[in-house]
């Protein structure tokens, strides 16, 4: 049972909703829109497992008072209480004055938005340190990326006489070379795809169901 | 009351002799699409306008001749032209259509409007809904999703039977085991990243194969391995598929449950603790398998720095150019998936990856046959790959 | 000569951070402006848009966090601008929890600047989780999708959504697209089921991978990156111009100058050094 | 494509409207610029400051996020439909319930239910649409009509960036390279690994677009970080704090403010990194 229950469910599922591609009448319509639905009330289901984890993971450690456990505790501190001020605030939460907006606007966003920065530090180390031209391949890579770089900005485009003909190499490696290699690679992707999903399907691949 | 007077208007509107401005509906006709979905229907019709025209038109439906409604914005109309609406319907049946013309000084009220305002002849339709697209592009990808379908079954009895399928080597796959060797002498540990995403992507799924193989093998050479994980449920398969790499290598014992670790689930705390390993704990190879986001760069950067043998694998295309330029063995795409194959031989993969090679085939031989044809100004390749709404 | 290199190759990384800090800043103190050409990826997009008719209903993805604000916030206002000023209306959605409390202001402020009435000339759907299985909704039935928009009002109700119900009975789709969920999954999940005509506004991480869409004519236009935004940002504002606006994407253009040399040299240097210190090796 | 004349810089015009800022407001930005700074004072080292900002970090995120998905699918797809009496709703609630059972100990198996639901759901959902986008329509568009091409283009046309009858013969046998180069199952003969090669010299000129445009995108997030903490973000109005006071100019308040936190960052670095160098000694 415990086994042969989510495969009957995975069967019947993916084979609906394949067929939602094929099938335009309403009716069918109305059977896949609603399977979408709960779909999208599962995925949020799943981000409460991850809440549910993040305690189970960090409590401890405050309560014990292992290493970092004040850092910790900030944390825990600052989820609860924003959490708890944005189902308080209710729809309005987004509005002028809110304290959630406040929270939003002048902390996650910031936040967010550095931690995102900080790549652009490291790429610069990295082009110092890490990227070298060691064999044919990279140094096609590096050759290209360079003049991508360079025709990029308008700072490329002033250069005399290159400087009219880079944008033009840089458009023409992006509209050929470039779209050359994603097709293959969106084409393999859409292999891998349809030959899973109908794995999945037929119950022949199991590791999300923990295995054999 | 009220409505006896209205129909009284309604019926004189329709008695009185219809003048004012030259506008006329011609050939209003209704029509369930193609490959309908049951509550659609297309409506089309012709303006055609002398001299003074009326402003605008607007299309009324019925259901079964009850009361009429509005449907659509109104148009405006300045020539002769053709127009047509896509009618949304809430339920199914036989709905009438006709256009109403309106002027400037047209009433706001729909009742009133249609007993004084001029309106094409009615027509009627009933939409149908279709069980099947029956769009050339639709029935292709069906067939191509049959074929793949088959094809796998069809390698998979063939793999199971003893064929033996021919999976070439990629050169990476031996970096890993020369990786492995290269940390034993050294006496340091090898380090295995499985990406970041969830169990249900395929590359985590691939990068769990490959951990098999890997675990294997440092069993066998009797080196160490540490295992850092972002997502909580991959580290416990990841526990499982070590152990049982271990088991399977004869040296149960020396499987060390503390080598499977999970770091964060935030992408930048998980990536700041596996940096912090890099540094301490001077991995001699590191293996990157799986998918993998911002946080390429950074760690093959580390590893670089620290000098370990590094070799990634990952279909994300926007980190692939930093495992190039920062790795010494990159794998890329669809490689990681052979990769799985090459090494487990399991059948079910095996047999997917060779249906996917024949379909991959099948692309070339149409893209140089179509290009041949098209050129010809024969296009039944193109449209047999097209498809549209 | 080989020590120097040597040294300089452990040069430590602090330094190497310190110049990216300097390549950014200072342009921005000292601004120094390049004219630059109009992509045609972008030109076609803002054509596509000058079709528009007043009445046209258009939707908008908005998918994107504050990480990548800097590179999609321009586009959304100019394009939200272009919109208003040419009376299209605008529905806007969101696949990203993040986008929401991002963009309201956003929206709220340009619509105020245009006179627009919420519900009629412009609806906030908010925000849908779930991905391709949410994109799927909006092609299939967008009412369903959205239940209530982001002010709990019944989405079915609003004047807007008359003749709506789904992705296909708009004019065009905009998606606004940080990665994932975004353009891509746009395409691959209803652009060919419905004929969808769709175009996007990307961040430069993701602009190779859309460039096959956009040639393959699944996507009628193209604004990659920072620079798709300042060229964006210049044609709207050229034709429709606003006083004191802040062109945040062609000032961005004209900082990224510095960046990109710094990278270039950083690259260059560190091979040279790289190759002659390898060869006294060998 | 067409030169523009550019009338207005980012640095343009500028409304001389007087705001005020409200105290809230003012706090508001210095903790942003607070927050900002700790970040990047990782780029020195690993420190309590940065560990500080990580950590609220973690914490908002999530809550902001569990906020958002339960405005935006919990309540409206779930509890108001529920409170409606829709009956077919009391099955995802179901499937929902047994998804968090995974957190118990014994009935952490009646999770797979909905994991096999939600996985295949997502499975049937890609797997039309990357064979239709990514596969047929992909396919589809590399078969170019090369008599028409040749007609508008010519063999190669610098104005038309490269286009012409050499760049789509290119493009087909550029991806069918590539193509070739994943196929796995062929033994490597000669000829084989000259396409082979062929495709890896595309797939690294595809790469090498895909990096510089990443190195793009990063720069380009550090100059929004930059544009907010030297108040170039917003115009640089006129503004009094709190209903009174004298009007101050925005830009050079959010300057100041800037250079303030950094002095102050900096000061409990080399604080903070002196004690650490004594406590090793």
């Amino acid at each position: 049972m415990k086994r042969t229950v989510p495969l009957i469910i995975s069967f019947i599922v993916g084979l609906v909703m394949v067929g939602e591609f094929f099938i335009p009448h309403y009716k069918y319509r109305a059977v896949t829109s609603e399977l979408l639905e709960w779909g999208l009330i599962l995925a949020a289901g799943a981000f409460i497992l991850g809440l549910v984890n993040l305690v189970q993971v960090n409590l401890p450690v405050v309560i014990q008072k292992k290493e970092d456990w004040g850092y910790k505790l900030v944390m825990l501190i600052t989820l609860v209480v924003t959490l708890l001020i944005g189902i308080y605030s209710g729809t309005g939460r987004q509005d002028d004055g809110e304290h959630y907006k406040w929270l939003f606007d002048y902390m996650f966003v910031p936040l967010n938005a550095t931690m995102f920065a900080l790549l652009a530090f490291y790429i610069a180390s990295a082009a110092f340190r890490a990227f070298r031209a060691r064999n044919l391949e990279a140094t096609l890579l590096l050759a290209a990326a360079i003049l991508v770089m360079l025709a990029r900005v308008p700072i490329g485009e002033a250069i005399p006489v290159v400087g009219d003909y880079l944008p033009k190499v840089m458009n023409w490696i992006m509209d050929v070379p470039n779209i050359a290699g994603r097709r293959a690679i969106f084409i393999g992707a859409a292999l891998g795809a349809v030959s899973t999903g109908l794995r999945v399907i037929l119950g022949l691949e199991r590791s999300h169901l923990g295995g054999e | 009351m009220n409505k006896l007077l209205k129909a009284i208007l309604l019926l004189c509107a329709t008695l009185l002799p219809t003048s004012g401005y030259a506008t006329t509906v011609t050939d209003l006709s209704v029509e369930s699409p193609k490959n309908g979905d049951g509550l659609t229907l297309d409506i089309s019709w012709n303006i055609s306008v002398e001299g003074e025209h009326a402003d605008a038109v607007l299309v009324v439906r019925s259901k079964d001749g009850e009361s009429w409604e509005q449907t659509g914005d109104i148009i405006a109309i300045s020539d002769s032209a053709a127009y047509e609406h896509s009618d949304r319907l809430d339920v199914p049946g036989t709905w009438s259509y006709k256009v109403v013309l309106l002027n400037a000084d047209s009433p706001e009220d729909l009742d009133l409007l249609l007993a004084q305002a001029r309106t094409s002849s009615v027509v009627s339709g009933e939409p149908v809904g279709k069980w099947i697209n029956t769009n050339q592009g639709h029935i292709a990808l069906m067939c191509l999703i049959l074929l793949v379908g088959w094809l796998m079954l069809h390698y998979t009895k063939r793999a199971m039977s003893g064929d033996e399928i021919y999976i070439r080597k990629m050169p990476g796959i031996d970096a890993i085991e020369e990786g492995i060797g290269r940390a034993t002498e050294m006496g340091k540990p090898v380090l295995y990243v499985p990406g970041i995403d969830d169990l249900q992507d395929i590359q985590t799924i691939a990068s769990m194969l490959i951990l098999g193989q890997v675990s294997k093998t440092v069993a066998e050479y009797q080196s160490d391995l540490i295992v850092s994980c972002c997502i909580p449920i991959v580290r416990e398969v990841a526990d499982e598929v070590v152990r049982a790499g271990f088991f399977q290598a004869g040296h149960p014992d020396a499987f060390d449950p503390t080598s499977v670790r999970f770091i964060s689930s935030e992408q930048f705390a998980f990536c700041a603790g596996t940096n912090g390993i890099i540094h301490r704990e001077k991995p001699a190879t590191n293996i990157y398998f799986g998918r993998f986001f911002a946080e390429s760069l950074i760690l093959a950067e580390t590893g670089y720095v620290n000098r370990s043998i590094q070799i990634a694998g990952t279909a994300e295309a926007t980190q692939l150019p930093f495992f190039v330029a920062a790795c010494d063995y990159t794998l890329i795409g669809e490689e990681l998936f052979a990769v799985s194959a090459y090494l487990s031989r399991d059948p079910r993969l095996v047999s997917s990856l060779k249906a996917s090679d024949m379909i991959k085939v099948a692309c070339v031989a149409a893209m140089i046959i179509g290009t041949i044809l098209a050129s010809l100004d024969n296009d039944i390749l193109v449209n047999l790959f097209t498809i549209s709404g | 000569m080989y020590q120097f290199l040597k040294r300089f190759q452990s040069l430590d990384r602090r330094w190497v951070f310190l110049g990216m800090a300097i390549s950014i800043v200072l342009p921005m103190l000292f601004p120094v402006h390049f004219p630059t050409k109009v992509d045609e990826r972008v030109q076609s997009l803002y054509d596509r848009l000058e079709e528009l008719e007043p009445g046209d209903k258009v939707f908008v993805s908005a998918d994107f966090d504050p990480a990548s604000r800097p590179e999609l916030e321009p586009f959304f206002r100019a394009n939200l601008h272009h919109m208003f000023s040419r009376d299209v209306d605008i529905v806007i959605g969101s696949l990203w929890p993040f986008a929401p409390p991002l963009v309201t202001p956003m929206i709220e402020d340009l619509a105020a600047q245009h006179g627009a009435v919420y519900g009629e000339d412009y609806a906030f759907l908010g925000f849908k989780m779930g991905n391709e299985l949410a994109i799927k909704m909006i092609g299939d039935d967008i009412i369903k999708a959205f239940p209530v928009d982001s002010r709990e009002n019944v989405t079915a109700d609003l004047p807007i959504m008359n003749g709506i119900r789904q992705a296909q009975d708009f004019e065009l789709i905009m998606s606004v697209s940080a990665g994932f969920p975004g353009t891509k999954e746009y395409v691959l999940q209803i652009q060919g089921q419905y004929n969808l005509e769709i175009a996007s506004s990307t961040t430069a991480v993701s602009t190779p991978d859309y460039v096959p869409f956009y040639k393959a004519g699944q996507l009628f236009g193209l604004a990659g990156g920072m620079p798709g935004s300042a060229h964006y940002e210049q044609l709207v504002y050229e034709d429709y111009p606003v006083e004191g606006v802040r062109m945040m994407a062609t000032q961005a253009l004209d900082v990224l100058n510095l960046g990109h040399l710094y990278i270039i040299i950083l690259i260059v240097f560190g091979n040279i050094a790289f190759f002659l210190t390898r060869e006294v090796e060998e | 494509m067409i030169t523009l004349p550019l009338t207005t810089t980012g640095f343009g015009i500028v409304p001389l409207t007087a705001e005020v800022m409200t105290l809230s407001n003012l706090a508001g930005v210095w903790v942003s610029i607070f927050l900002t700074l700790a970040i990047f004072s990782f780029l020195y080292e690993d420190n309590p400051i940065y560990k500080l900002a990580e950590h609220i970090f973690l914490g908002i995120s999530i809550a902001i996020g569990a906020t958002e998905i339960y405005f935006g699918v919990f309540k409206p797809n779930l509890i108001d439909k529920l409170a409606e009496g829709r009956l077919l709703s009391i099955i995802p609630l179901m499937l929902l319930v047994m998804l968090l059972l995974k957190v118990t100990k014994k009935l952490d198996y009646m999770a797979k239910v909905p994991i096999a639901f939600i996985v295949a759901a997502f499975a049937g959902v890609k797997l039309t649409g990357e064979a239709n986008a990514n596969l047929m329509t992909q396919v589809a568009q590399t078969m170019p009509d090369l008599p028409a091409v040749y007609e508008e283009h010519g063999i190669w046309s610098w104005d038309a960036d490269g286009a012409g009858v050499f760049s789509s013969i290119f493009l087909v046998l550029g991806l069918c390279a590539c193509l070739l180069h994943f196929y796995f199952s062929a033994r490597q003969t000669k000829s084989m690994a000259v396409v082979s090669k062929v495709g890896i010299i595309v797939l690294m000129l595809s790469f090498g677009a895909s990096f510089g445009y990443t190195v793009m995108g990063r720069i380009s997030l550090a100059i929004g970080r930059a544009q907010e903490l030297l108040g170039l973000d917003k115009p640089p109005i006129e503004m009094t704090i709190g209903a009174g006071g004298d009007p101050i100019n925005r830009m050079s308040l959010v300057r100041m403010m800037s250079l303030t936190t950094l002095i102050i960052i900096i000061v409990f670095l080399a604080v903070w990194q002196k004690k650490r160098n004594h406590q090793e000694d």
